[in-house]
């Protein structure tokens, strides 16, 4: 356990070293001007910069309520959807061509039309960080809910189970490891749906921040944003997999428990 | 509770036909059957021959082409919609074991009295009682995914006993069991089934073990799907092991033998 | 024969008309240039392309331009202006006008590109103007003529377009207010690397003389049709569906260019610059106060209007 | 059969038709604008001037192109990577946090880059749509492979399965019903990045068209354009739905399999 | 082809603990056995006492805490590693059916022919005449979901038989049949056995079973986890089913259960 945590931590530090160190010089080698991509060590100044400045917190906890609320929304919509159809052939039939329409809709051309609905402020942005999140949570919970084998169903049959029980100690449990992968692509489009949302209107969160400092080419602190905005993303998702651990320790989805094979 | 001069379980007609056209396969045909509460009865037969089937018709989870059921004078399949109401006094345990992986052994066991809302302190009390009636002492906490095939379906069995239901359907509790723990299962079983009273369908593949807790034996054939056969076992209750080794019981046992062989 | 590549930092429109135009009547072939229209996302890109040699020349904000020269060392030299002033408008609904700047006061204003150059040049104003900017919410809005729609819906009090979006707003409907800007700043500016222009300068003096040549010509031009048919031949420009618009818009774009003199086209006004990096300076959007000549060159623009 | 297949047609459309008649009594009622939102029927008119200039189909074709070419990278990407990494726990700490940043990082910022490697043609804009829709696929192949149940394995290991054997009839087959899930959500998002890429840069495709249209304030031919887009990305999702019936027959997930308890 | 005089199947000191610390489960216990080149056995024992672990470790699913499995000469576990090579020769049927719902019954059956690239029609050949053999016949085209408990147990052996292994390791391949088709089978198992010298071992919780097919029946106990005793089956071969009711069958079948009532 100890060396396994040892690794879990240094592996993915070696990585990323590997990685800035290839990216240094590569921005060396190649020339690539700094006005397209800096080097790490002037992103990590201006990020120091960035980070050393009280009002960044504020555009931080912008961007973070956005995101998680719109995250949460997509979860608890895209479960019980995803469930509801998995139940009811019907409803697949009439209303899944419809999500997958909305999915597909870009939702920049909609811009105005969620600034009329929503406003400027964090609804707005919440409702696209919702949208995007909600298609993974949706698609993973309808194939998952699918997957409770019939025979575990009988079970829960004979034993008189009101829904509620069923959901909470049969479908959920099941369908939990794939939902989990879902919510892990919904959490991160979340992050994605709350930037898109800030660069469409507003005037406040890191995407916003990201926008200010590209026009005027303060490309080291551009990326230094992008970095708080990383830093946080693999933050939230960091939670949603381990989550993973707490919530399905009995599958092999769950780190460590894999066999080479 | 129920003093009507009724019959506890009645299988009426019950025929079901898997597929249609050509790939149609006839499971059971025409089965025919009263029960009165108390009864143990067990069904024997060949691999196939629908026994499992039949079981699944009476709990209410597959609908049956014709034919009808009624489990204390309500009808399981009423206007091709099961009815939870007449299947609330039945517990079934299923062929294959269905432990679910995200509970403790413990707690799969428990998991009918937890769905009934009974409190935690009291349902582990139970389950352990249970657990250790069944031989799975010390494997209370351990994953399902732990156990051997045997273990499991002895954790199966205790789950389905749990509820001290009112009537009982096994699916070969104890195939994978070996003779000792099998006879001492037996005998608890005997037991339980006897004190409350509880009308019990077993579908097994030992002779002896039919002929040993039944009132009557159901021998089903496939090729057609029927009812060869039900034989009254005329040993007095309560039986003990020692009866097995008695002359009218091997006899029984070759009564039923043959019978197998010629509904075959 | 040299391949000229230029950026634009939006999809093709009218406001780009002298590149699409000397490039669609063949002026840029004249020159012995094999021009390679570029059509990008935002101003920035449109600047970082060129400071990555990826394009030679590319046209972007004048201010955001100065403040990423002066602040940030951006490697590029305005080589021509092409909208002397600022290409926006502030757009709002004639039941509640906008006519001075100072009525901005108290309302929500949409703008395309927020920014701290933006809004500074903006605040600037309101304070000249004697009134106070702390209380106008400025927001992120799409700099289209559908953004009129939020004003319409009270979502916003006004916001800044561009010159197409203020013509297509303004000839849709009847109720749209029109105030043009002047934040003092030079509006769009030609951007180049130095050290591409010092190792061929001949290139860039051929692409400013074939670029003027179009931009008089439409300023010039009292029928705008021949033109508009010219430029829909070679290129697919938004904006050209509609001729009436069409005329209107390119008109009202070409005012801009001879804003400051038909001899001022593509020049990058000394004044003006001077002006505009006093008043950069005084609301501290740069940090060191530098001689207005350094940031651009006219060196180009003469030689290519002398031969 | 003949039912089913009736209904599955009928109730969407009657879903869509509900919708739209929704759709035209609030922009009466609510009075809204047309430049923000057009009546179902003025679309339909801008749709079919739309779709009979012939000029649309070049430009369609290129989108398609896009989100097809990035989507087929995406999904032989994401199943190799998940399968590698369901395989190899270390592989998975090494490289999945840097798989979520890449995710996390906003493309729009790294429009530059991208043009700078792949130029302004379909390049660029198929990495955008292979970006975009790897993630869920390799999210969900991830979790997939890893379900697949020891005891299936030890078969294989027995009957000296060859790593190409197992791969292909044993833990695709397993995985498939999960990993198509992640490929409905890849095929989305394969064509939001195509237009994402198309917003960013170029002048050829149906988000070149839309923005364009957007600039014209032709609102109603922006919404038929989003409407074409909607209609290819819902022809698109189709074909993966569809082969979820011919590769995985036997899954409950199959439409129509599915039974109501 | 092996015509050295080492045996076929070396057991050498197996031993296994799941888990550690207080949580440890002694599965197996310094379990010793050779086995020559066509030697059938069978190891009865409690549910629980470690047979499926036993018949893992020689196939190499499971590590051995302690000892050594030799196949044919080679280790099984060379320094931790399952040796491919060492377990080429051996089939195994599981505990559980585990057939795969993608393929079809007969596609189930010929898998393994499959995946040594024999060809499509000579599988389907042989698969077919190997369904009919374990009963299975107009059922190659069903889905495995479509088979009852017991056919997707014959099922499962046919795979394992599909091969013509030289070691067959059988996990109570017959617990789920009724007593005509195990006969069936058991006479079948004895024939292919024979006839290719098949080196078996066979989990079993039939006693008669047990000692109508070994040449030698191994018991086992729990707790401790250990081998009681290896009994040898004194009958003559070929067996015929005959056999079953002669005194001296009868009077082995009273030992065995002597011995495995003892060792519990
Ligand atoms: N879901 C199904 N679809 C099609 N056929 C089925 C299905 N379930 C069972 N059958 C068929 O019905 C027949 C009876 O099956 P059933 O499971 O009732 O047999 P059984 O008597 O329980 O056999 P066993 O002793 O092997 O468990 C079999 O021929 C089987 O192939
Ligand atoms: N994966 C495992 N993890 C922990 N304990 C295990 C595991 N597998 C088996 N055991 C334990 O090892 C012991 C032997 O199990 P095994 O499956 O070998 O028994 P068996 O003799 O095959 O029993 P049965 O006749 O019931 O199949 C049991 O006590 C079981 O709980
Ligand atoms: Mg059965
Ligand atoms: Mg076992």
């Amino acid at each position: 356990m100890g060396t396994d945590r040892f690794i879990r931590i240094a592996l993915p530090t070696a990585t990323v070293f590997a990685f800035l160190i290839a990216w240094t010089v590569y921005v060396h080698t190649a020339e690539v001007s700094a006005f397209i991509l800096p080097t790490p060590m002037q992103i990590v100044s201006a990020f120091i910069g960035l980070v050393s400045d009280p009002d960044i917190w504020g555009h931080a906890l912008v961007t973070v309520t956005e995101a998680v609320s719109g995250f949460l929304i997509a979860v608890v919509l895209g479960i019980s959807l995803g469930m509801a159809m998995a139940r009811v052939q019907m409803l697949e039939w009439a209303f899944k061509p419809f999500i997958v329409c909305l999915q597909l809709i870009p939702k920049i051309a909609l811009a105005p039309l969620f600034i009329l609905w929503f406003g400027f402020g964090l609804e707005s942005k919440i409702v696209i960080a919702a949208a995007l999140a909600f298609f993974p949570v949706f698609s993973n919970a309808l194939v998952a809910f699918r997957s409770v084998e019939p025979g575990d169903r009988d079970v829960f049959t004979m034993l008189q189970a009101n829904p509620v029980q069923r959901f909470t100690m049969l479908d959920l449990p099941t369908a939990l490891p794939v939902v989990l992968a879902g919510m892990e692509v919904a959490v991160v489009m979340s992050m994605i749906g709350a930037i898109v949302g800030e660069f469409i209107g507003g005037n406040e969160g890191l995407g916003y921040l990201a926008v200010a400092m590209l026009q005027e080419l303060q490309v080291p602190g551009l990326f230094a944003v992008i970095v708080l905005l990383t830093l946080i993303g693999l933050t939230l998702y960091t939670l949603i997999a381990q989550l993973r651990g707490w919530l399905t320790p009995w599958h092999a989805s769950v780190a460590g428990k894999s066999r080479d094979s | 509770m129920n003093i009507e001069n009724t019959a506890d379980i009645r299988i009426v007609g019950i025929g079901k036909t898997f597929g249609q056209g050509e790939n149609a396969v006839r499971a059971i045909g025409d089965a025919t059957l009263d029960m009165q509460r108390g009864d143990f009865i067990s069904l024997l037969g060949p691999s196939g021959c629908g026994k499992t089937t039949l079981l699944r018709i009476i709990a209410g989870l597959e609908q049956p082409s014709e034919g009808e059921i009624i489990v204390r004078n309500r009808s399981v399949w009423e206007g091709g919609k099961r009815s939870s109401e007449a299947t609330r006094p039945v517990s079934m345990m299923f062929q294959e074991a269905r432990l679910f992986p995200w509970f403790s052994v413990a707690e799969n066991v428990a998991l009918p009295l937890r769905l009934r809302g009974v409190k935690k302190a009291e349902r582990e009390e139970r389950a352990h009682t249970l657990c250790e009636t069944v031989g799975l002492k010390g494997f209370e906490k351990a994953r399902p995914s732990a156990l051997s095939g045997g273990m499991r379906q002895r954790a199966s069995l205790a789950r389905a006993l749990i509820t001290e239901p009112q009537v009982l359907l096994l699916d070969e509790p104890f195939g994978a069991l070996d003779a000792m723990t099998r006879d001492t299962l037996n005998m608890e079983l005997m037991s339980v089934c006897a004190k409350a009273q509880v009308t019990t369908i077993l579908v097994t593949h030992s002779i002896t073990e039919a002929a040993f807790l039944s009132d009557r034996v159901v021998v089903l054939a496939s090729r057609p799907a029927r009812i060869t056969e039900v034989i009254e076992m005329p040993f007095e209750r309560p039986r003990t092991l020692d009866l097995q080794r008695k002359p009218e019981f091997q006899d029984m046992l070759v009564r039923l033998r043959a019978s197998l062989t010629g509904g075959h | 024969q040299d391949s000229f590549n230029f950026i634009t930092p939006f999809t093709l429109s009218l406001a780009f008309a002298p590149v699409i135009y000397a490039d669609a009547a063949g002026y840029y072939a004249e020159e012995g240039l094999a021009m390679n229209l570029q059509a990008g996302k935002g101003a920035a890109l449109a600047a970082q392309m060129t400071i990555a040699r990826q394009m030679d020349a590319g046209r972007t904000g004048g201010t955001n331009y100065i403040v990423s020269r002066v602040n940030n060392d951006a490697p590029l030299i305005s080589i021509a202006t092409i909208a002397q002033r600022s290409p926006f408008f502030v757009l709002s609904s004639k039941e509640n006008p906008v006519k001075t700047i100072a009525d901005l006061e108290g309302r929500t204003v949409g703008m395309a590109t927020l920014g701290g150059s933006m809004e500074g040049t903006l605040d600037l104003m309101m304070t000249g103007a004697g009134a106070s900017p702390d209380t106008v919410n400025k927001v992120k809005v799409a700099d289209s003529a559908a953004s009129f729609a939020l004003i319409e819906a009270g979502r916003a009090g006004a916001f800044l377009g561009n010159t197409s979006s203020m013509i297509i707003a303004s000839s849709a409907r009847d109720d749209v207010e029109v105030m043009p800007i002047d934040d003092g700043m030079p509006g769009q500016v030609y951007v180049a690397r130095p050290d591409e222009i010092a190792e061929n300068p001949n290139k860039f003096i051929s692409f400013l003389r074939a670029t003027h040549r179009a931009a008089a010509e439409i300023v010039d031009a009292e029928d705008l049709t021949p033109i508009l048919a010219k430029i829909g031949e070679k290129h697919d420009v938004t904006g050209l569906n509609n001729t009436e618009t069409a005329q209107k818009d390119l008109h009202t774009n070409a005012q801009n260019w001879a804003s400051k003199g038909k001899e001022n086209i593509l020049r990058n006004v000394p004044e003006v610059w001077e002006r505009a990096v006093g008043l950069l300076a005084d609301a501290k959007l740069i940090d060191k106060a530098v001689p207005a000549s350094e940031l651009y060159t006219n060196n180009l623009l003469d030689q290519a209007l002398k031969a």
